[in-house]
């Protein structure tokens, strides 16, 4: 086993990026002040001044344009790297993402490819108000012909970018915004990761806990805290919520037969409703307890701190709802 | 031996077969929507065969070509085979879509044609983009886009137009004006009826040309191509023309007066063309009479090959919505 | 008990918008080709003769422009029924709604009121293929602050409208194009019907199909076969798609113990999805069976009839997968 | 007694004040963001206060204004009270939008103060629809949208003025050029740099101004106001100005040269004001210190209502999400 480095999960990600440009010459990113601003939030920082304006765009406000853009320059034989600052914007291009980017294979008859990624950082935990704390895996993960992936955890930060640019189809990847100062180990060889598959990140044997994004770190500390009161939970990270990968938590539920699923996005018509549901059509009979979800409130989110924190569920909230489930 | 306006007997033969051949093609696809052989929507294009013929004959077969969902006279003027198009307006797994994009979605990639677009103006983001991807590619190929005036009150004809012209991509933006979206006119589209006068708002060269006369629409095409091809930038070309049909097959026409309609039917542009190349002795008689023959077989091949078409099974349903082989 | 009437869907929608503006006369239609054209699937016909071109807008291709145009006239007084012509461009106007009409009042803090009203017709069955077969349902129904509901009956053609339009908050209201030549029987004075409650359309004991839009008189002929095989199935209109009327269906499905979830919108992360979530959670202990989903195909719409058919449950399939569930 | 400019010594007081205390106000706020009363997004407008000044006191109480997320200058042009904007920003419940917005999104409705919109150009739209609304309702007030010139990139932009153009309303369009958006120069932004340009190609009268002087934009503002209230129509107005601080507080400011900011702080509207009512005698120096001390005493106001106000109570996180009296 090789040695452990700390990284941010910014670095991760730049790190991501950087590798991906110097590999081929067709990859560039594009997006708004990814440049000479250095990335709304610093991931792109100093790579202008180490790739020149060709490969590193910044491009007007004009999210449907720029994004229309990259899926068409993908068309014709480039792998754009799309960043959406936030996916807050996300909505402006989404008929281009749906309609063109997820579409134009299967209305051609297989003719057309798309190979286009296009990054969005996603979530709450600025204080950044209604506007700007979306999250909308959700929406995305509804749309056939995309591949959506969540960005969990520090070692996928550093490698999903490159499976995602080796994909031939359509890659959204969505990124936390409040987890890109956050310091963890890695690898320090850490490579590419898989985007068709579900993880596993901390196994146990009493309850599956099944997130993704910002749930899985909050999962993982409501499991070492369970664990000093007796109760060993499973923790599954989705990673990948379009297609998901079923059998990864039909596994894990078949064996702890209890599970908790956790989302920051809105409660209802969520990735948790669809794994619920699914849980229900191939695991009822492993079931020996319902399954709960604990979702994101139902509202714009407001700003004062207080009220954004009781939007979505915290650690806390997490180990109650083990509690509550395993000893009602 | 080329006249003053560079046609010589062949050239201008083949234009004119062109010309009656997207018109032959498209009554005959009207007569068999009411036979319904074809169902969906269906666009007929009757009356502004000029400009598709005007602005393709100028490109070379590795540009790139986008249209809407009225571009059956677009995939003709490419060289896609009638048969095959046909095919694809029956669904049948001969056509060029396979079947699966019926006639709002011709697409060929091997002919550079890249549809077949029915989300009004989504198309050119795309354009920009391809075009982008040849200048990053170095490629010396351009991209040709057609929309209508009702397109280019889209956000989106404002965000791929100002891109273009920051790139500096070589894209020609082709409006084709038939003064009506569906049943809305220009007047009721735009508060400045001349779609020329939006170019400069984009630092962008335009220029408005009669879209019904094919000489016209050669030299200004000529010319815009040429323009593009040299100076690598975009170009707007108007095609002011009109559509002598309905919108689609579901269109009562209730917007406009049948007298309006009959006068611009005085200035169809297949008959002019024939009269100029009849005057001019770019073509005899004879040579007409033979042409509305070959046309005759011609469309009848067509027909032939979409009823000997074959559907796809059932089980295919579900290809193409990702790529069969993942590898980029 | 009042006498019946025939009517056509379309007939009953137009009903309801002409009682509308005659009701009030802050209410205008506005949309494309809503006047002028008579509504792209003449549902407004002859509306803008009989009310005037203030009270029946035609507005430019420009979806994102003219909701949000709606949804500030909402703002400043007016009652506005903004018609976007079909689903199939909404994702154009996406950040409109959810950014702006299901934001405004909460992120206010309860001082802006949207009461804009947004009709889009929507869903399969007239091979339209890829970019105009969408059933975007829930899309719209995972963002708080909208009221979405579904337009599954002639009855709630008739008479949905206005209870929208009384509400002071956005409602989305989803019709179906592919049942507007539909005829059905309605009451001669049938009046305004409920926004918020999920409605019992056939009482069962043995199972609960739940759907809403097309599933509606597809799952009551379903319904209807089964009662000859001995099957008494309940049927559940959902009607309002956000906030679920969670109560009807956990009512229903602890009489009858078992329940399948019908809808044409993509299987995964649907509203069927969030159903089947809700009864694990507030229903588990009282079910006989696992609930099962009949969901849409997760492709792009193919043109082909057949295709297209295979692509949404259709009557045997509801009735083959009752069946299944209690025959098993 | 009026001077050659308009203002008297009340007005010119009122005016000179009122550009200190936004001055004031923010750099007030600045100070506040690094203790941590403030979080979220905070966008300063130091050097722009001589736009929202301008336009603002040409208004009548019962116009419309909307603006983007960098509004606190015009908010308190429009009479919102300090200490109720300082609390919202605090996230206090006495906050003018009751916390739950911040800094972004301040909202006055009884002052007809809406927003504080931070989707940059979503509000541009609604402002078409409010002025829309005011036409309809024969009210003769007008709408006012203050906006960047990042923001004129987006298609919203295209579209809402095109729909403002061709339904005659009144609204008229601010658009504050300060050269940037984020760290994005204009040249990068637009193909044509001059955005009184665009105005033409919607039939829309268009004036640039020197935005950093409050008699020039007083002047341009009075008669582009008169014009839209007596015309009915849409006019835009460009104001050339400059923002003296960071995007932000997070920007780290790479993209610009300090010697560009110190070039500009020369412009500083505020001593050049000040500088010229001394000059005409409309102020002495006397009455100067007394404001400033005015100032001061008015900040601290400020500062006090929001330290003393109170947060809103975790229960009533899902309030507003929908109307709480169902009436329209
Ligand atoms: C975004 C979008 N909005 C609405 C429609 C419905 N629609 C199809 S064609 C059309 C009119 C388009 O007019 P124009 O761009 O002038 O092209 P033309 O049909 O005249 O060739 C409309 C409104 C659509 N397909 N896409
Ligand atoms: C649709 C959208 N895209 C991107 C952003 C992120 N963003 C916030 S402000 C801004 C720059 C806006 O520039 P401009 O319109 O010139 O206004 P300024 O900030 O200069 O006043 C950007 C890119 C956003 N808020 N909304
Ligand atoms: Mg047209
Ligand atoms: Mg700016």
């Amino acid at each position: 086993m090789s040695e452990l480095k700390k990284i941010t999960y910014r670095e991760a990600l730049k790190a991501g990026i950087r590798e991906a440009l110097l590999n081929d010459d067709r990859v560039f990113l594009m997006g708004e002040d990814v440049g000479r601003y250095g990335g709304a939030f610093a991931v792109s920082k100093s790579l202008l001044e180490e790739f020149g304006e060709d490969r590193i765009m910044d491009v007007p406000l004009s999210e449907s344009g720029f994004v229309g853009a990259g899926i068409g320059a993908s068309l014709a034989g480039m792998k754009p790297i799309v960043e959406v600052m936030t996916v807050n914007f996300g909505l402006l291009p989404m008929d281009q993402i749906v309609n063109n980017a997820a579409t134009l294979l299967h209305m051609s008859g297989g003719q057309l490819n798309v190979p286009v990624v296009i990054r969005m950082s996603c979530g709450i935990g600025k204080q950044l108000a209604a506007q700007h704390s979306h999250s909308w895996e959700p929406l995305f993960a509804h749309i056939p012909g995309l591949v959506v992936v969540s960005v969990g955890t520090h070692e996928d930060a550093r490698g999903m970018l490159h499976t995602a640019l080796e994909h031939p189809d359509p890659v959204i990847i969505f990124e936390y915004t409040s987890m890109l100062n956050l310091e963890a180990e890695i690898q320090i060889d850490a490579g590419h990761t898989d985007i068709s598959r579900a993880k596993v990140r901390r196994e146990g044997k009493d309850i599956s806990i099944i997130t993704y994004g910002i749930g899985v770190y909050k999962a993982l500390e409501a499991a070492k805290r369970l664990s000093e009161q007796g109760i060993d939970a499973e923790v599954i990270d989705l990673r990948v919520l379009r297609p998901l990968d079923e059998d990864c938590f039909i596994k894990s539920v078949s064996k702890t037969h209890r599970a908790l699923l956790v989302e920051e996005a809105w409660a209802s018509v969520n990735i948790s409703s669809e794994v619920s549901a699914r849980i229900m059509e191939n695991a009822f009979y492993e079931l020996d307890a319902p399954v709960k979800r604990l979702g994101g409130s139902e509202v714009p989110i407001p700003y004062p701190l207080h009220l954004e924190n009781a939007s979505v569920p915290q650690v806390e909230d997490i180990e109650n709802a083990v509690i509550k489930i395993l000893r009602p | 031996m080329k006249n003053k306006n560079n046609l010589d007997p062949e050239k201008a033969e083949k234009l004119l077969f062109q010309m009656l051949l997207m018109r032959k093609f498209e009554e005959k696809s009207a007569e068999l929507y009411t036979k319904e052989k074809i169902r969906g929507f269906l666009h007929l294009y009757i009356g502004e065969e000029a400009v598709a013929t005007g602005i393709i004959q100028a490109l070379k077969p590795e540009d790139y070509i986008l249209a809407t969902y009225r571009e059956h006279a677009h995939a003709l003027a490419r060289g896609v085979d009638a048969g095959v198009i046909m095919a694809e307006m029956y669904g049948k797994q001969e056509g060029c879509s396979r079947g699966r994009g019926g006639s709002m979605h011709l697409f060929d990639k091997e002919k550079n044609f890249f549809g077949g677009n029915a989300i009004v103006s989504g198309h050119l983001p795309l354009a920009t983009g391809m075009a982008l991807a040849s200048k990053k590619l170095k490629r010396d190929n351009i991209t040709v886009c057609f929309f209508g005036e009702g397109a280019a009150a889209e956000g989106e004809f404002h965000e791929a137009l100002n891109l273009a012209s920051l790139w500096k991509v070589p894209v020609l933006f082709v409006c084709e004006n038939n003064l009506y979206a569906m049943g809305t006119a220009l007047r009721y589209t735009h508060a400045v009826q001349e779609i020329e006068k939006k170019g400069p708002a984009y630092g962008i060269e335009s220029k408005a040309v009669d879209g019904m006369d094919l000489l016209k629409l050669m030299e200004a095409a000529n010319k815009a191509v040429e323009q593009v091809r040299s100076s690598g930038e975009p170009y707007l070309l108007v095609c002011n023309t009109y559509r002598f049909r309905a919108h689609s097959m579901f269109d009562a026409e209730l917007y406009r007066d049948k007298t309006e309609v009959e006068k611009w039917k005085k200035r169809d542009p297949i008959p002019k063309f024939r009269k100029y190349l009849l005057k001019e002795n770019l073509i005899s008689e004879a040579k007409v009479q033979e042409l509305e023959k070959r046309l005759n077989t011609e469309i009848q091949k067509a027909v032939d090959l979409a009823e000997a078409g074959t559907w796809e099974a059932k089980e295919e349903l579900t290809r193409f919505v990702y790529s069969e082989n993942p590898v980029s």
